[in-house]
């Protein structure tokens, strides 16, 4: 894979979905760490900030699927250039819908602001932190187009998924010690169930990578989701 | 079903060898693609299954071609009759300038003397697509038709000797995007009868026609697997290099 | 039928034209080895005069020579600019129409029997020329010259003509694609690529002209003199082979052993003529 | 673009120049020798009086001549092209005979007359009859009736003998049934130019021994025998003016059949054409 | 649109494509209608075929993305047939998406079957019905290439986010009401929110419906999602 | 920056009309690709752009052609400059056969009379990305290189002459997969200092090299838009059963 393209502008077309795509990645990932910080710090200023950056990955989202479908109507890819396409394109998809879930997850802040104040769980700051990585690596593997990379964030998810059922248990206990906290400790709960959500979406994107670089398709092979 | 077996062929121009221990099978009532860059041995490689190789002038082989389990180079085979059973489309449209395009579509079975009537004809024709656009114009010189009527007519010429392998050599470089849409898909109806080996210059067009591709390289083999996976996820790095477009 | 398929016929055919060589080649050195028994290869190569049917036998063949190179020349003269200028016309600027009707018209030239041509040169172009040329011999070289020149053009102009078609149009349009005028374009493209074409076509046309025979026998004179005057009377070596064979002159005299060694000699000739005509095929 | 005016007018004048100079030559010939055309000079027998010499002999010599040599050197002519275009692999000895084809065809007229004049006459022994005669000029035209033929053959593509292989066709059956009737309509023009040739030619006759004045109808192979060409080459070498007339009136004969023959090799050449 | 592919084949491969995705949504669709069933009856069987019922959605999903890849690599499609075959690999994802969401429902059913019984809130039903219809119209209109019907797809979303916020103040306040009943409400709140997530992927799938037809991108426009 | 202003254009051999009145610009320095089933005209719209079409017998042609808003078929324009102004590249590649690779470079300069030397020469030839490849050799004759270089051989000679468009005529349909895709690459580069103008038989090349695309059928312009929007998003049906092979 080291070989270039003969034809050095689609050469220039790949290289370029492949750093928006990069782009993508880390805007994502700031929105998620923002989101939740928001939500610790209750700053509605940085849950705005969140909600606004949303508008340029939707834009982005938008501007690579033309990309990718541009780059199949003009050079045909095949081989690993055609699975690089297609897999940009469902990638865009899931880092897309992680931006929404960090908006979400910027929405509760502001929804917080009107009620009474609690304590963000020790929980959510480690499935905030487990899915970071998990992006970043989805993301890197991507990059370097290392598929053992991607296959240790399959592993991680594990451990999200034990989180939240975790914090789940917790917050119900919470709720019926105290019902006036109800809602926002609903709302705690959604919040991890979003970070569930995206650390599922961070899978997936590892799932095509391993599709990319090997060429083998493991999804649904020994994952059952939520 | 594997209808030819090819063991460690090798062919040489002279003193120079252009393919170099070639081993495949060829399934039947498949359609195998062979590509490759130029000069790789794709039209050697084909013209060494109906024994056209050796009519060049220096041509020399070895190795073994097995039709149906018996090796084509035999001392006892006959060639001619070998090709009767293993015929050939060329790249260039080539319908007998001389001949209407029923004799054309004859034209196997008056060379070869062999008794010959309309009904033959008819189905070829009928089996290369293109019976209803000539059908009133049977007495009409064959060169009279367009670019992609010749090739099927070339095509259906080849039918009506009634063979079991049809080998072509890049039939549709000569022709516009039509004509090769045409042909492509009667290749795919001939497919169910006929075991059918492409030589095409044109991944793309391998990659639509074939069910097995191999992929030649300075005369050897470099790869041979299933179509969908071979331009979805080759395995050989040069494969990967070349359908991808990475020329160096 | 198994004859035929074995290819034995076709081979004996093809050998034949080899066994036609190696007979011409027999007869003439096996005759000239008995000339040269009696005359001197000195004398053929060294006397100025050529007189075997005289009493004083001469033997020396430039005069023969001089009167074929004279003709020769003269004829060349004319057809070789004549030929190709028509052959570019034609190739280069009639319609197909145009093309289509003086291309046959050249070729029922290259048709008609030299006989005729040495008629017309006897009873019209010599009484016409010697209204010009006030010394002009009724016998002359200048005469069967120009007109053996006017015989050739339809071969040089059939031959080169068929070369500068078989250049490629898309050469001629790559030219004018760079913004090349059309004269340039003939000059250095079309002609240069049909270049080899047109060397062939000259080199014919000087062996044709050297061996053409019923021109010079009727009209230059068939007396050996060795001179490059165009005026006066001269002989060709076919002429001398011709005027020797009207007489029934018997086998073992030296007279009938000459026309065999005129013959090889303009064998030698036209047989290097050839040769140069057909450069080494390998090479393209 | 005035250059090019000037150099196209050049052009133009080297070919209507000499056609327009035979024109007028062939049409004073025509003016000369017409009052002689009658049927009677084609009857007669030549006569030392000019007003009533006729070309009979000479026109039966002529047919059957040619007819002789057509039917010797056509045949072994196709038959040689074939071996060299189809059978023959590329070695030293098909170079040979290939370039020995090509000299031979260039080989002057006269040279070919020194041979029959040894070979049939003296060694073979056949004196200076028609068949002696026959047989020269099939050695003239065997040359030229290969090359032609091997041109007609060359222009058969090889793709079209690849396929009669492919349709499980031999090599004789694909030369047979495609090869050579493609072929066909360039050796049938090739034939026609050596024969055309051949009526034309008179050195190699003279040479060989043509017999100048004949009384009588060639009747037998080993007769003696004259040709139109011949003829008129002896009308022509005469003093007498009247018998120049007589070669005037010999031309149009021999030139008029010349024409038709040729028109006819022009006429299937343009019907066959492919481009 | 009514010729026919001269080549017959990918004509064929096309059709395929086509009726597979018809098939995954027909599917699908009776995976949600039996999930909010076997809730709304306590139906652990109905439930439990809804979760094996989503390994074969799964198949499917890695089956049309395999056929995807195939036809971009064998066909080189373009124009709309291009639109199609990449619009279908973002569909299957959407699909695969509903299926695991009505499994994630058919779940709820399970863990409700060891709580307190309680009545499931009318808003529930009128959002399946709302987005069962979604995806049945959503299908139609891919399946009839039929733009207009897939813009009368997203109008009904609204209704949905609708039903799903007076739910959640319902539900808070019934929390509130009774602190034994907290987690089962907090899981028919989930359930809420899957329709409600059901009811945004139907909105994706028309969308790509729309830009098939059109060959114009609508998404984004002016939908904040969530 | 619009180069060639084409209003109306309509041509004929004889009285057989192939172009119907075609209008359309075509920018500087983008690569603009025209297309269509065999027939339909290309080669005679772009043989319109440098008044090659006039050369064939019986071409007669109607409209205006405006290359920098002056109309080249007016009386006065002297085709001949033009023609160095237009340069042209073709099907099949043909450098001169008596020519070297230096004096094939050289031979628009030749045939033009206009001072040469080695600078020009090079520079053609890194333009045309074949100096490397053959600057060991540049008096061996232009036809001792294989296709593909031919062809680029061709390109170098047409930059020589410092043409400000370049048109070309189905340059790679003689080409294997790695001299096509060498070529594409080269127009890539060319495109930053020339307007091109490609005629090309497979929609897939006018896809991957040009901006703009013209879809051509039966001698009428049916479409002409951006080259992602044409093959993604066609405007008329026509155009989009093209280029999705149907046929009928
Ligand atoms: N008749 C021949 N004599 C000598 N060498 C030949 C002959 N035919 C082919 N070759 C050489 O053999 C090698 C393989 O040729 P072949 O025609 O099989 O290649 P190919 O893969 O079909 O190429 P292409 O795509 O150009 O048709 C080439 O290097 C070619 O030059
Ligand atoms: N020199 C000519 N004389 C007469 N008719 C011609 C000539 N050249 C082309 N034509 C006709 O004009 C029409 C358009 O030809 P043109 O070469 O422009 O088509 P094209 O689109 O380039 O086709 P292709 O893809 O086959 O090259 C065709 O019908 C063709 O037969
Ligand atoms: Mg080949
Ligand atoms: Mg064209
Ligand atoms: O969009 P989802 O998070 O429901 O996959």
């Amino acid at each position: 894979m080291s070989k270039l393209h003969t034809d050095r502008e689609y050469e220039n077309e790949l290289n370029d979905l492949r750093s928006r795509l990069a782009m993508m990645a880390y805007e994502v990932q700031k929105m998620i760490q923002y989101a939740v910080l928001s939500l610790q710090k209750s700053d509605t200023k940085l849950a705005e900030e969140v909600i606004l950056k949303d508008h340029e990955v939707n834009r982005h989202e938008v501007e690579m699927d033309d990309l990718c479908l541009v780059i199949l109507a003009r050079r045909q890819p095949l081989g690993a250039d055609l699975r690089f396409v297609t897999i940009a394109l469902k990638m865009v998809t899931d880092l897309e819908r992680i931006g929404d879930l960090a908006v979400s997850i910027a929405n509760r802040t502001l929804k917080l602001q009107k009620m009474p104040a609690i304590q963000i769980p020790g929980n959510i700051l480690e499935m905030t932190h487990g899915v970071e990585l998990m992006l970043q690596l989805a993301i890197e593997s991507f990059l370097d187009a290392d598929a053992v990379k991607a296959e240790s964030v399959l592993e991680k998810d594990d451990r999200i998924d034990e989180l939240y059922h975790q914090l789940f248990r917790t917050l119900l206990k919470e709720m019926a010690r105290n019902e006036s906290l109800i809602e926002p400790l609903v709302h705690i709960q959604s919040v991890a169930k979003w970070l569930e959500r995206i650390g599922d979406h961070c899978t997936n994107l590892a799932e095509l990578v391993v599709f990319m670089v090997r060429g083998e398709n493991i999804r649904h092979m020994n994952h059952a989701k939520t | 079903m594997i209808k030819f077996e090819v063991k460690k062929l090798s062919a040489w121009y002279r003193d120079i060898k252009v393919l170099d221990g070639i081993s495949m099978p060829i399934l039947e009532q498949q359609v195998t693609a062979i590509i490759g860059p130029s000069g790789c041995g794709k039209s050697t490689f084909i013209r060494c299954l109906n024994r056209m190789h050796e009519l060049s002038e220096g041509a020399r082989l070895e190795g073994h071609v097995l039709l149906e389990s018996q090796n084509i180079y035999a001392p006892k085979v006959d060639p001619v009759l070998l090709r009767r059973r293993v015929g050939m489309v060329f790249q260039k449209p080539n319908p007998f300038p001389h001949l209407s395009i029923l004799d054309n579509v004859l034209s196997g079975l008056r060379l070869t003397r062999r008794p010959k009537n309309l009904e033959i004809a008819e189905s070829a024709l009928r089996k290369a697509a293109l019976w209803e656009e000539v059908k009133d114009r049977l007495h009409k010189p064959g060169v009279s038709l367009s670019g992609g009527q010749q090739q099927r007519l070339c095509i259906a010429r080849t039918l009506a000797v009634d063979p079991e392998v049809i080998l072509m050599d890049e039939p549709c470089s000569a022709l516009d995007p039509i004509a090769t849409a045409r042909i492509e898909d009667l290749i795919h109806e001939l497919r169910k009868n006929y075991t059918i080996v492409i030589v095409t210059h044109s991944m793309q067009q391998a990659a639509r026609v074939s069910n097995k591709t191999a992929f030649f390289l300075g005369g050897l083999l470099v790869e041979f697997s299933d179509t969908s996976q071979l331009f979805t996820s080759p395995k050989d790095t040069r494969t990967e290099d070349y359908i991808t477009g990475k020329f160096g | 039928m198994s004859l035929w398929n074995s290819s034995l016929l076709f081979r004996l055919s093809a050998w034949l034209s080899v066994a036609i060589t190696a007979a011409i080649l027999l007869v003439l050195v096996t005759e000239s080895w008995i000339f040269f028994k009696q005359v001197s290869l000195k004398d053929f190569l060294f006397d100025t005069q050529w007189t075997p049917l005289f009493a004083d036998k001469h033997f020396g063949i430039w005069p023969l020579l001089a009167g074929t190179f004279l003709t020769s020349l003269i004829a060349m003269l004319v057809a070789l600019p004549l030929g190709l200028l028509a052959a570019v016309y034609l190739s280069e600027f009639a319609t197909q129409k145009t093309r289509r009707l003086l291309k046959p018209m050249l070729e029922l030239l290259a048709g008609i029997p030299t006989v005729v041509y040495g008629y017309f040169a006897l009873v019209f172009v010599t009484p016409l020329l010697q209204r010009l040329v006030p010394e002009l011999a009724g016998f002359n070289a200048l005469s069967p010259g120009l007109m053996m020149g006017i015989m050739i053009i339809p071969w040089v102009c059939s031959l080169s003509e068929d070369a500068l078609y078989a250049v490629p149009v898309h050469l001629r349009e790559a030219a004018y694609a760079l913004g090349a005028r059309k004269v340039s374009t003939i000059f250095r493209v079309v002609i240069p690529a049909a270049y080899s074409g047109i060397r062939s076509a000259t080199m014919l046309s000087i062996s044709r002209a050297m061996g053409e025979t019923m021109i010079v026998t009727l009209a230059a004179g068939q007396q050996p003199n060795l001179t490059l005057d165009p005026r006066i009377p001269i002989e060709t070596m076919t002429a001398y082979i011709v005027q020797v064979s009207m007489g029934d002159t018997p086998r073992g005299t030296l007279e009938y052993q000459s026309i065999f060694v005129v013959g090889a000699t303009l064998f030698a000739i036209t047989f290097v003529l050839n040769w140069l005509m057909h450069p080494r095929r390998k090479c393209s | 673009m005035k250059v090019e005016r000037i150099f196209r007018g050049i052009c133009l004048a080297a070919i209507i120049l000499p056609l327009g100079l035979l024109l007028v030559l062939l049409c004073q010939l025509l003016f000369q020798g017409f009052e002689r055309l009658t049927w009677n000079f084609l009857t007669d027998f030549p006569s030392r009086k000019a007003e009533l010499a006729g070309i009979y002999p000479a026109l039966v010599g002529s047919v059957v001549l040619i007819s002789l040599s057509t039917a010797l050197a056509i045949p072994i002519g196709i038959a040689a092209a074939i071996y060299l275009e189809e059978y023959a692999t590329k070695n030293f000895f098909s170079h040979l005979i290939e370039l020995n084809v090509a000299n031979l065809a260039g080989v002057p007229s006269v040279i070919y007359g020194l041979l029959g004049l040894e070979i049939f006459v003296r060694i073979m022994n056949f004196g200076h009859s028609l068949l002696a005669g026959a047989l020269t000029m099939a050695l003239l035209m065997l040359p030229v009736m290969i090359t032609a033929a091997r041109e007609a053959f060359k222009t058969v593509p090889m793709h079209y003998r690849e396929a009669c292989y492919a349709l499980g066709s031999s090599q004789f059956q694909a030369i047979r049934q495609v090869v050579v009737p493609m072929a066909l309509p360039g050796i049938l023009t090739g034939s026609i130019l050596a024969i055309s040739r051949a009526i034309g030619e008179a050195a190699p006759l003279v040479v060989v021994g043509a017999a100048t004045y004949m009384a009588f109808v060639p009747d037998a192979l080993d007769s003696e025998f004259t040709a139109l060409p011949i003829q008129i080459f002896n009308w022509v070498s005469r003093p007498q003016k009247g018998f120049l007339i007589d070669a005037a009136a010999g031309i149009i004969v021999l030139v008029g059949t010349l024409f038709v023959l040729n028109l006819v090799a022009i006429f299937l050449r343009n019907r066959f054409e492919r481009r």
